[in-house]
């Protein structure tokens, strides 16, 4: 890891026109940046934006005002030839390891669908190979390649979907819940890989969750977000330990621990209920956008620990 | 504490394409009076068949209870007829499902959904009704009940959803609450509070409840036992001391072990289970974990273990608790 | 539970040490995957092989096939020449379907009805789906303002009347087969355009045309090799039923005398010949409405039973 | 068979009706009820029941006195002065005079008059009727027609006209109540149509019945005896045929409406006592293109002409008595004295295939063919049409070994590619206007309206015009049997098929119903019994 | 709402513009005129027919013209049937074709939907395959052949019937059958299918977990949710099947506006033929709309003027 900021975000905002003339803003002003070699973690509750983030980051989705700059280069500038060579640099992990395959394609032509799309293959026989090797990166073996995604199981398919991410040898991969929908006795093993994959080839993560132990464990420094917008930011060990906003410290007071001691010595804090999701609260009754009313800005409570202005 | 429910070798199979699956097997346990049970195990390890098997609501066919007896306050439900059954479900045994997002009818209004169930088994009026069914929706924690009666599901958060889900299962007062999974769909801070409404109302109203989950997290701060389920079978019981503190089984074992404590290192790796659960058209012959197992030995692969108790309430099924194992290795 | 007993019969005690010995993990085979390897395609055909119904409609269409292709070679006659002298002849052996009231053998003329109308059937089908498959994945695809744009223009060619457009075509065109045929597509892809947008509006948001999208593949290669192609089923079943949709299309002009051109004959120009007399020269109605309905009722279950074989919800 | 099983038991005399009602179909909807205007079979029968003429027909085809009771025609046959009846009324209760007569006339002519009406030229027998059609002249006083008084008619004509009085039974020259005058729509409802004929129109509804009652004030209406006419509008001759089996139509098949061919059979051994077969006075042919190969050719036009078997056609397709046609002019057409076709036997040719196939030869031959060139035969979407088309394409095939495409084609295209000469062969027909050979033979001059044929021939254009101009009418007869010769035998520019027959069926309790030699359908006098 | 009917009724405008537009122009390249005939009119009646009519202008300016007479709400007078306005030929055709519709429909909805019901409750079972057998039957057989085939048995045979007419409400019961037919089969299977569909999902196990009777459970839950499909094929069907169908209104002899319009075509009667062909395009334009409105009524998640929440 190094200072060099691979990624840096700023004033980033994706809205959506829900219909009615309503707006939903569902990523709101984000600013920070990823080092080199870093794996920054995203936490927040569902439907908080961390995914339409993540992919207007990749510019999967169009931004509505705001600026991606991937080793300085701002790629909401790119010429659609620009911009698909640059996404050999960037890629993505997806959550649901059984929506994210095609189900009509053989794991090589799923892995080898990139190599296709940016004429890294030269031959046939150079693309098997190199098919093999991703899957051997990622801990299948190679009689795998002509398989059907429907006939592996949930974490042998997030190994394949690692390993189409990887295909185009990317520098920064966003990983967007890519355990949530893995059972707990096969996470532990995504994870690793991933981990040992950053180690070996360093690359730089986002990555996405709302499970925070797991977050915790991967990430360097761990972001988390509100209704769109990102409320505090801090290394992870100095988030955990010195949580200063509510949600954060609600957030990290609602993860159960498999401990019968800790759970029943613990004291769970509420956020108070407006009874309301995040997404209805951004809607407001009348059809006109309520937005909260906190500040967007951070500020720098403590070195590299960045919360809310409201509640610096 | 005298058993609500006695659930006696219970065996399900399932008739599809390629053969029948058997997706339980010989599966034996009970629950106590106001007492709440978690069944934890690996997705297919056959939790949900098992719960639904106790409402007799899985689909027949495909599914064919093999052999068994399911004894709620001492009667056999699986010689109920349908009459009968409709009588009990909703009314003595309740049930909540995993996805709060389709379990509820969208064309409904959240209150007609509650209302239903105490107009059929407490004979209500339908105004009666309607009083409390916005009382299970306070009792629940949704606020602004008796507009909230008037709305329809997709007005509703995730979180409030499973919380009328809950009102709806718990409207006619069961002593028997079944959860199958009532979280997974949801983020932890809702998680949070929807454990709390449940806990709440269990003590409020004395409810046995089953919980179903795979998070062990969930267990720890909600359950008074867990049956850990793997491949259709139970292959450990026991309090929730008992399990978290002294877990027999290796399948158990691994399965605390691969979650993250807050307190590890980041360097130190997880520690996974690898491999995956079998496939019950095949169901292996011996110990269903062997072949995901560090400590396997020659005998799991062909002799299923049987059960070893160490205390009243804890038993686990594994050869390695067999004296000779002991022996065998220490040798 | 008392202790040291066991719930499966296996005897817990009465075991050698060395059933205790460890097995390395080496001697697992961890990753291994029971069932055996089946595409996609393939494991649908699979399904699809075992559904009795779906099989049966598919061996009818496939007999009517054959027959449409042999049976005029089988038979002593031909479907135009005129016997006067034998006219409106009830089956025997002679004519096995009897004869019509020009004395025209009716077997033949049967099949070579068929070659028409599964002609006029399969063609149209063949062209529905092109253009329908395009422009409604295009309409999926796009959304907004395009979508809503071609959409409109779907409509509004929907309402024009379709009769006004058949009998230009037939003038502006010289009256053939190919022209029925184009009269008929010319507002029939609209409806699969409809399905194939319905589909990929669904598809598009599914996260592997994320994952493509995210690899830098085009509009091109996102529609034809991820969307279209999943979106088969409902595609397939449009098929089956726009085949003798079509085949009733051109006996509807054929009752406006807008069909083929006699002396061909298709089924549906067969039975509106023989309707006003039908209840005294059966044969010549039963047979032709017969092979309609068979057809009608092989693709329409074939159809279902496809639907079922490419669904991917009852994919296990 | 056909018994049903109705509540009254079986066969077809088991339904009488209780009434004086009768029950017909019409195939299709008139489109007009405006005398002036009506020019099909539909409108004109519906126009005969509720007007009348000066004349009108009786059963045996003479005219007898209708509106006028009595005429005087002048020496030169040129002026026609009627008597009109003092108990004519209009259903409304006025009485019906001169003025109605001249008036309805003058209206027709009238250049003005919108939509300009087709059967204008119906009048212009008249004197100076088509000067003052055609725009040539304005004043309408010069029109030879003029009310004398209240009950006299005075009509003065162009050229003298031996079938002029036949005419006054056409329903253009039927008298119309002075209500029309300021309305527009007045045809179209049944209240505005106020008639003068045996019958009123008591309801209409669109596409589907018109329903006619007895009209109290006609002057005959003693020998009316039906009280109610019911018309269904159904397209469909099955439809028709069933519904008549089924005792629910009194009447079926032709004029107004068919009998399915492939049903005749049957119904001739089932109901012989019902069918009406009666030949009336209109042809059935082809048209040969004489401006385009190969039918340029004379002999190739024979060749065709004599290669079908008429008598199978009749007998096997049509099935309804026809008579195989080798002239134009149909029977039924008054000659000299007796028949036109009596008089002059339609022997222009013979069927004959060897004949046939040496014509052929020679006509290929003086064509430098070797082989012919493609043939289509045109016709208009039709069962009947298409069938006849398929047989004599069938026996062209095997008597001359051509090989000739049969097309149908939609009415209005086909009618254009007909008028258009973009054709080879094209089914026609033709039906009488009025009881005389030159409505058939008029047709086919230079140039003329429905002449689509390319035919010209200077010889045949003077023999008609000498037949327009003489007063001889067995001078007259001897020219159009001339000029049909031409036609026919020297030129074969019409190949005729058959004459045709009117076919239908009549309940055994309907009688007195009349049909004329064109067809035309009467049953003002018929009656249940 | 109102913007969204607004803005509704601003495209069906703008719809309706181009359909007339490209209505006429096709039109107008078909060969024949409202006059022609066996015998034709002479070249001096004609050519003032043709300008009576206006026909004697160049189409554009023709096409102007109507479009000028339209926007005043005139759409002209028939130029076969003599003197009888458009506005009253549809409005004197459509009556019988809107009652037998509608009739059509109902009926079909009422059987196609218990059918379907019945199906998908005896799923796999006899009832299931006989009520399917059936649909299929309904959609093989040609709708001309099935009212022949009615014609003969059941009025002509039996006597039960009329062959033709429209008069008492028996006349009605065969062309209902024969047009009903098709439909029925359609929403049977539909409905059948959707049933299935909604009988397997996770809320109605949340109903039979209430301990609800199998009756409650179809009625409350099941029908409600699974009718969706069958709304969206009633609209357009419902336009489709109250504009007339030649076949049966030909032969059953009613005089409803399928029949008109075929004549119009076939007789060139231009104002006719654009009359109906407007009419059409409005009726199938509201049954859109009332097909989405029907939705919002059906399924409370989906909104008029968004698209589906939740
Ligand atoms: N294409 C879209 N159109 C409209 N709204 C959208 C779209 N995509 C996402 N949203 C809305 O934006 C908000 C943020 O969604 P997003 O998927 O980013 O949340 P998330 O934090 O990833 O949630 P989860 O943890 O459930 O994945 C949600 O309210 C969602 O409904
Ligand atoms: N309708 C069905 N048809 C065929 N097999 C079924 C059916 N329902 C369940 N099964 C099989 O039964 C087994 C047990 O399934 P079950 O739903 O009980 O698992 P579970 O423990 O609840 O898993 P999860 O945590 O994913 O909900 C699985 O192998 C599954 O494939
Ligand atoms: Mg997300
Ligand atoms: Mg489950």
């Amino acid at each position: 890891m190094n200072e060099h900021h691979l990624i840096e975000v700023e004033g980033l905002k994706k809205y959506f026109n829900v219909g009615g003339g309503r707006t939903l803003k569902a990523v709101d002003n984000l600013n920070f940046y990823i080092r080199e070699g870093e794996t920054l973690g995203m936490v927040g509750e569902s439907g908080c934006g961390k995914s339409t983030a993540g992919r207007t980051i990749l510019r999967l989705y169009e931004p509505t005002a705001g600026r991606v700059r991937f080793n300085g280069t701002d790629i909401y500038q790119l010429s659609p030839k620009k911009m698909k060579a640059m996404r050999r640099d960037m890629q993505m992990i997806f959550q649901d390891p059984y929506a994210s395959l095609n189900p009509r394609f053989t794991v090589t032509d799923i892995i080898g669908e990139a190599l296709d799309i940016h004429g890294m293959a030269g031959s046939r026989g150079e693309r098997k190979k190199r098919v093999e090797e991703l899957l051997d990166m990622v801990g299948l073996n190679s009689d795998h390649a002509t398989r059907y995604p429907h006939e592996f199981s949930g974490g042998q398919r997030q190994r394949i979907g690692i390993a189409r991410a990887l295909a185009v040898n990317p520098k920064f991969i966003i990983c967007d819940e890519p355990i949530s929908a893995l059972d707990v006795s096969i996470q532990a093993q995504v994870v690793n890989l991933l981990k040992d994959l950053q180690d070996r080839l360093g690359l730089t993560y986002l990555f996405i969750a709302h499970d925070l132990s797991m977050v915790k464990h991967i990430s360097d420094r761990v972001a988390v977000m509100y209704l769109g917008k990102m409320v505090e930011l801090a290394d992870s060990e100095e988030l955990y330990d010195h949580p200063i906003h509510p949600y954060t410290k609600t957030l990290l007071s609602a993860i159960p621990v498999p401990d019968p001691e800790v759970e029943s010595s613990k004291k769970r804090l509420t956020l108070e209920d407006s009874g309301q999701g995040p997404i209805s609260a951004v809607k407001g009754e009348d059809g006109t956008v309520v937005l909260n009313d906190q500040d967007t800005e951070l500020v720098e409570v403590s070195p590299g620990h960045w919360v809310s202005k409201d509640y610096a | 504490m005298e058993p609500i429910l006695q659930v006696k070798d219970l065996n399900v199979s399932f008739d599809v394409r390629g053969g029948e699956v058997k997706a339980v097997r010989g599966v034996t346990f009970e629950v106590g009076k106001g007492e709440t049970v978690a069944i934890v195990g690996e997705s297919g390890s056959g939790k949900s068949v098992t719960a639904q098997s106790i409402m007799r609501l899985i689909p027949s066919p495909p599914s064919r209870i093999k052999q068994g007896e399911i004894l709620f306050k001492g009667e056999n439900l699986l010689q109920k007829t349908n009459k009968q059954m409709e009588a009990i479900r909703g009314k003595d045994i309740g049930m909540i499902f995993q996805d709060p997002m389709t379990s509820l009818n969208p064309t409904i209004k959240i209150g007609r959904q509650i209302t239903e169930g105490l107009e059929k088994h407490q004979k209500m009026s339908s105004s009666e009704a309607r009083k409390q069914a916005v009382e299970m929706l306070k009792l629940v924690g949704i606020k602004n009940a008796e507009e909230r009666f008037h709305q329809y599901p997709h007005e509703f958060s995730g979180g409030m959803r499973q919380r009328a889900m809950i009102a709806i299962a718990l409207a006619c007062n069961p002593s028997l609450l079944i959860a199958d999974e009532p979280t997974t769909a949801l983020d932890v801070t809702i998680q949070a509070q929807i454990m709390d409404v449940m806990k709440e109302m269990q003590q409020r109203l004395g409810t046995s409840i089953i919980l179903i989950t795979h998070d062990l997290g969930v267990v720890a701060g909600m359950c008074d036992r867990v049956i850990v389920m793997y491949a259709g079978e139970v292959v450990e019981t026991g309090t929730k001391w008992e399990i978290f503190k002294n877990p027999k089984h290796p399948y158990t074992q691994g399965l605390l072990r691969s979650m993250p404590r807050l307190d590890q290192r980041k360097d130190e790796p997880l520690i996974p289970i690898i491999g995956t659960p079998p496939d019950l058209i095949k169901p292996p012959v011996g110990c269903p974990f062997c072949a995901r197992c560090d400590e396997a030995m020659r005998i799991c692969e062909k002799v299923d273990p049987g059960a070893a108790a160490f205390s009243d309430t804890h038993m686990a099924r594994c050869w390695n608790l067999h004296p000779m194992a002991r022996e065998a290795q220490s040798s | 539970m008392a202790s040291d007993s066991t719930t499966s019969g296996t005897a817990w005690d009465n075991l050698q040490p060395e059933d205790f010995k460890k097995i390395g993990m080496d001697e697992k085979q961890s990753e291994i995957i029971q069932r055996e390897s089946l595409s996609a395609w393939r494991d649908s055909w699979e399904r699809l092989r075992k559904n009795k119904l779906a099989m049966t409609g598919l061996v009818i269409m496939i007999l009517i096939l054959i027959m449409a292709i042999i049976g005029p070679m089988i038979s002593n006659y031909d479907y135009e020449t005129n016997d006067l002298m034998n006219t409106n002849m009830p089956p025997s052996g002679e004519h096995w379907f009897g004869t019509d009231d020009l004395g025209r053998d009716v077997f033949v003329r049967t099949w070579m009805g068929a070659r028409i109308s599964l002609t006029v059937g399969l063609a149209a089908a063949a062209i529905d789906l092109m253009i329908g498959v395009i422009y409604g994945g295009l309409m999926g695809y796009f959304g907004g303002r395009i979508d809503e744009f071609m959409n409109k223009f779907a409509e509004i060619l929907y309402s024009i009347p379709y009769l006004l457009v058949t009998i230009l075509l037939l003038v502006v065109f010289e009256p053939s087969l190919g022209t029925i045929i184009l009269a008929l597509t010319i507002t029939g892809w609209i409806n699969m355009s409809w399905i194939v947008r319905g589909e990929i509006m669904q598809l598009k948001n599914r996260e592997y045309v994320l994952a493509a999208r995210s690899m830098g593949a085009g509009t091109g290669r996102l529609l034809f090799r991820h969307l279209i192609p999943n979106a088969m089923g409902p595609i397939i079943v449009t098929l089956t039923l726009s085949v003798p949709n079509a085949i009733f299309a051109e006996s509807f002009l054929s009752f406006l005398g807008l069909g083929v051109q006699a002396p061909v004959a298709s089924w549906g120009s067969m039975i509106n010949d023989a309707l006003s007399g039908w209840m005294y020269y059966p044969w010549r109605m039963l047979f032709p409405a017969l092979f309609i309905s068979l057809t009608m009722l092989a693709f329409n279950i074939f159809g279902d039973g496809l639907r079922d074989a490419l669904d991917p919800k009852l994919k296990k | 068979g056909c018994g049903s099983n109705n509540n009254e038991g079986a066969g077809s005399s088991g339904n009488k009706p209780k009434e004086q009602v009768f029950r017909m179909n019409l195939a299709s909807e008139p489109p007009t009820l405006d005398p002036g205007q009506a020019q099909d079979n539909n409108s004109n029968t519906i126009i005969n029941a509720v007007f009348e003429g000066l004349t009108r027909k009786g059963p045996d085809g003479e005219e007898v006195p209708g509106v006028a009771e009595k005429w005087d025609i002048s020496e030169d046959g040129l002026k026609y002065v009627f008597t009109l009846r003092n108990d004519a009324r209009w259903s409304n209760g006025d009485p019906v005079t001169a003025k109605d007569f001249e008036f309805a006339w003058k209206r027709v002519l009238d250049p003005g008059f919108a939509p300009a009406p087709p059967y204008a030229y119906q009048l212009y027998y008249i004197k100076n009727a088509e000067a003052y059609n055609l725009g040539e002249l304005d004043d309408p006083d010069q029109v030879g027609v003029k009310a004398v008084d209240d009950h006299t008619l005075e009509v003065t004509l162009e050229n003298p006209t031996p079938y002029f009085l036949s005419l006054m039974s056409f329903q253009t020259y039927y008298p119309l109540h002075s209500s029309v005058k300021d309305n527009d729509k007045w045809a179209t409802k049944a209240e505005t149509i106020i008639g003068n004929g045996p019958f009123k129109i008591a309801s209409m509804t669109k596409g589907q019945k018109i329903e006619l009652a007895k009209n109290d004030q006609y002057w005959d209406h003693q020998s009316i005896k039906l009280e109610k006419v019911h018309m269904s509008i159904v397209n469909s001759s099955a439809t028709e045929l069933s519904s008549y089996r089924n005792d629910e139509l009194d009447y079926a098949g032709h004029p107004v409406g068919n009998i399915p061919t492939d049903q005749l059979a049957a119904v001739k051994k089932q109901m012989p006592d019902e069918l009406n077969i009666k030949g009336i006075s209109s042809t059935y042919f082809y048209i040969f293109n004489t401006t385009q190969e190969p039918f340029d050719n004379v002999n190739i036009r024979k060749a065709f002409s004599m290669a079908i078997d008429r008598q199978a056609i009749v007998d096997k397709i049509t099935q309804g008595g026809q008579i195989p046609a080798f002239g134009f002019v149909p029977p039924g057409i008054k000659g000299e004295k007796d028949e036109f076709r009596k008089e002059v036997p339609d022997k222009y040719f013979e069927e004959n295939i060897d004949e046939a196939k040496k014509l052929l030869d020679q006509g290929m031959k003086e064509k430098g063919y070797t082989t012919l060139p493609a043939v289509t035969l045109i016709h208009n979407s039709d069962d009947n049409h298409k069938k006849i088309a398929l047989a004599i394409a069938d026996m062209w095939k095997n008597n001359l070994g051509v090989q000739v495409q049969v097309q149908n084609q939609e009415w209005g295209v086909f009618l254009k590619n007909r008028s258009a000469l973009n054709y080879q062969v094209a089914r026609s027909g033709w039906g009488a206007d009025y009881n005389d050979p030159m409505t058939y033979i008029d047709m086919w001059t230079s140039g003329g309206g429905n002449n689509d044929t390319g035919f010209k021939n200077e010889e045949y254009d003077k023999l008609v015009k000498d037949a327009y101009a003489t007063d001889d009418n067995a001078k007259r007869m001897e020219l159009m049997a001339q000029a049909e010769k031409i036609l026919v035998e020297d030129n074969q520019v019409v190949m005729p098929i058959y004459y045709y027959s009117n076919v239908s069926l009549i309940k055994p309790w309907m009688k007195g119903i009349n049909i004329d030699f064109k067809g035309d359908l009467d049953f003002s006098r018929a009656y249940v019994e | 709402m109102l913007r969204y009917v607004a803005s509704k009724f601003f495209y069906m405008l703008v719809s309706l513009f181009i359909l007339i537009s490209a209505t006429f122009f096709l039109m107008k390249a078909i060969p024949g005129d409202p006059f022609m005939g066996e015998k034709k009119p002479s070249p001096e009646i004609l050519a003032r027919l043709m300008e009576q009519y206006d026909l004697d202008k160049p189409v554009f300016q023709q096409y102007t013209k109507y479009l000028g007479n339209i926007a005043q709400g005139d759409f002209g007078l028939s130029m076969k049937q003599q003197n009888q306005s458009v506005t009253d030929i549809i409005t004197d055709t459509f009556g019988p074709s809107l009652r037998l519709g509608l009739i059509a429909i109902v009926v079909a909805v009422i059987v196609g939907v218990l059918l379907g019901m019945l199906a998908a409750l005896y799923h796999r079972r006899l009832i299931d395959s006989a009520a399917m057998i059936l649909s299929v039957l309904g959609i093989a057989v040609p709708s001309f052949v099935l009212a022949s085939l009615l014609q003969y048995v059941l009025a002509e045979k039996a006597g039960i019937f009329n062959v033709m007419g429209f008069d008492s409400p028996l006349d009605y019961v065969l062309p209902v059958m024969a047009l009903s037919a098709q439909p029925i089969a359609f929403i049977a299977r539909l409905t059948r299918s959707s049933m299935l569909e909604v009988l397997h999902s996770d809320y109605i196990k949340t109903a039979k977990a209430k301990g609800l009777n199998w009756m409650a459970i179809m009625f409350r839950h099941v029908i409600r949710n699974g009718i969706l499909p069958v709304v969206t094929y009633v609209g357009p069907m419902t336009a489709n099947i109250i504009t007339g169908s030649v076949v049966i209104e030909q032969i059953f002899g009613i005089g409803g506006i399928g029949k008109q319009f075929v004549d119009s075509i076939t007789n060139r009667d231009y104002t006719v033929i654009m009359g109906i062909t407007i009419f059409y395009g409005i009726l199938l334009m509201l049954a859109r709309f009332m097909t989405d409105i029907a939705y919002a009524v059906v399924d409370p998640r989906i909104k008029l003027d968004g698209g589906k929440e939740g």
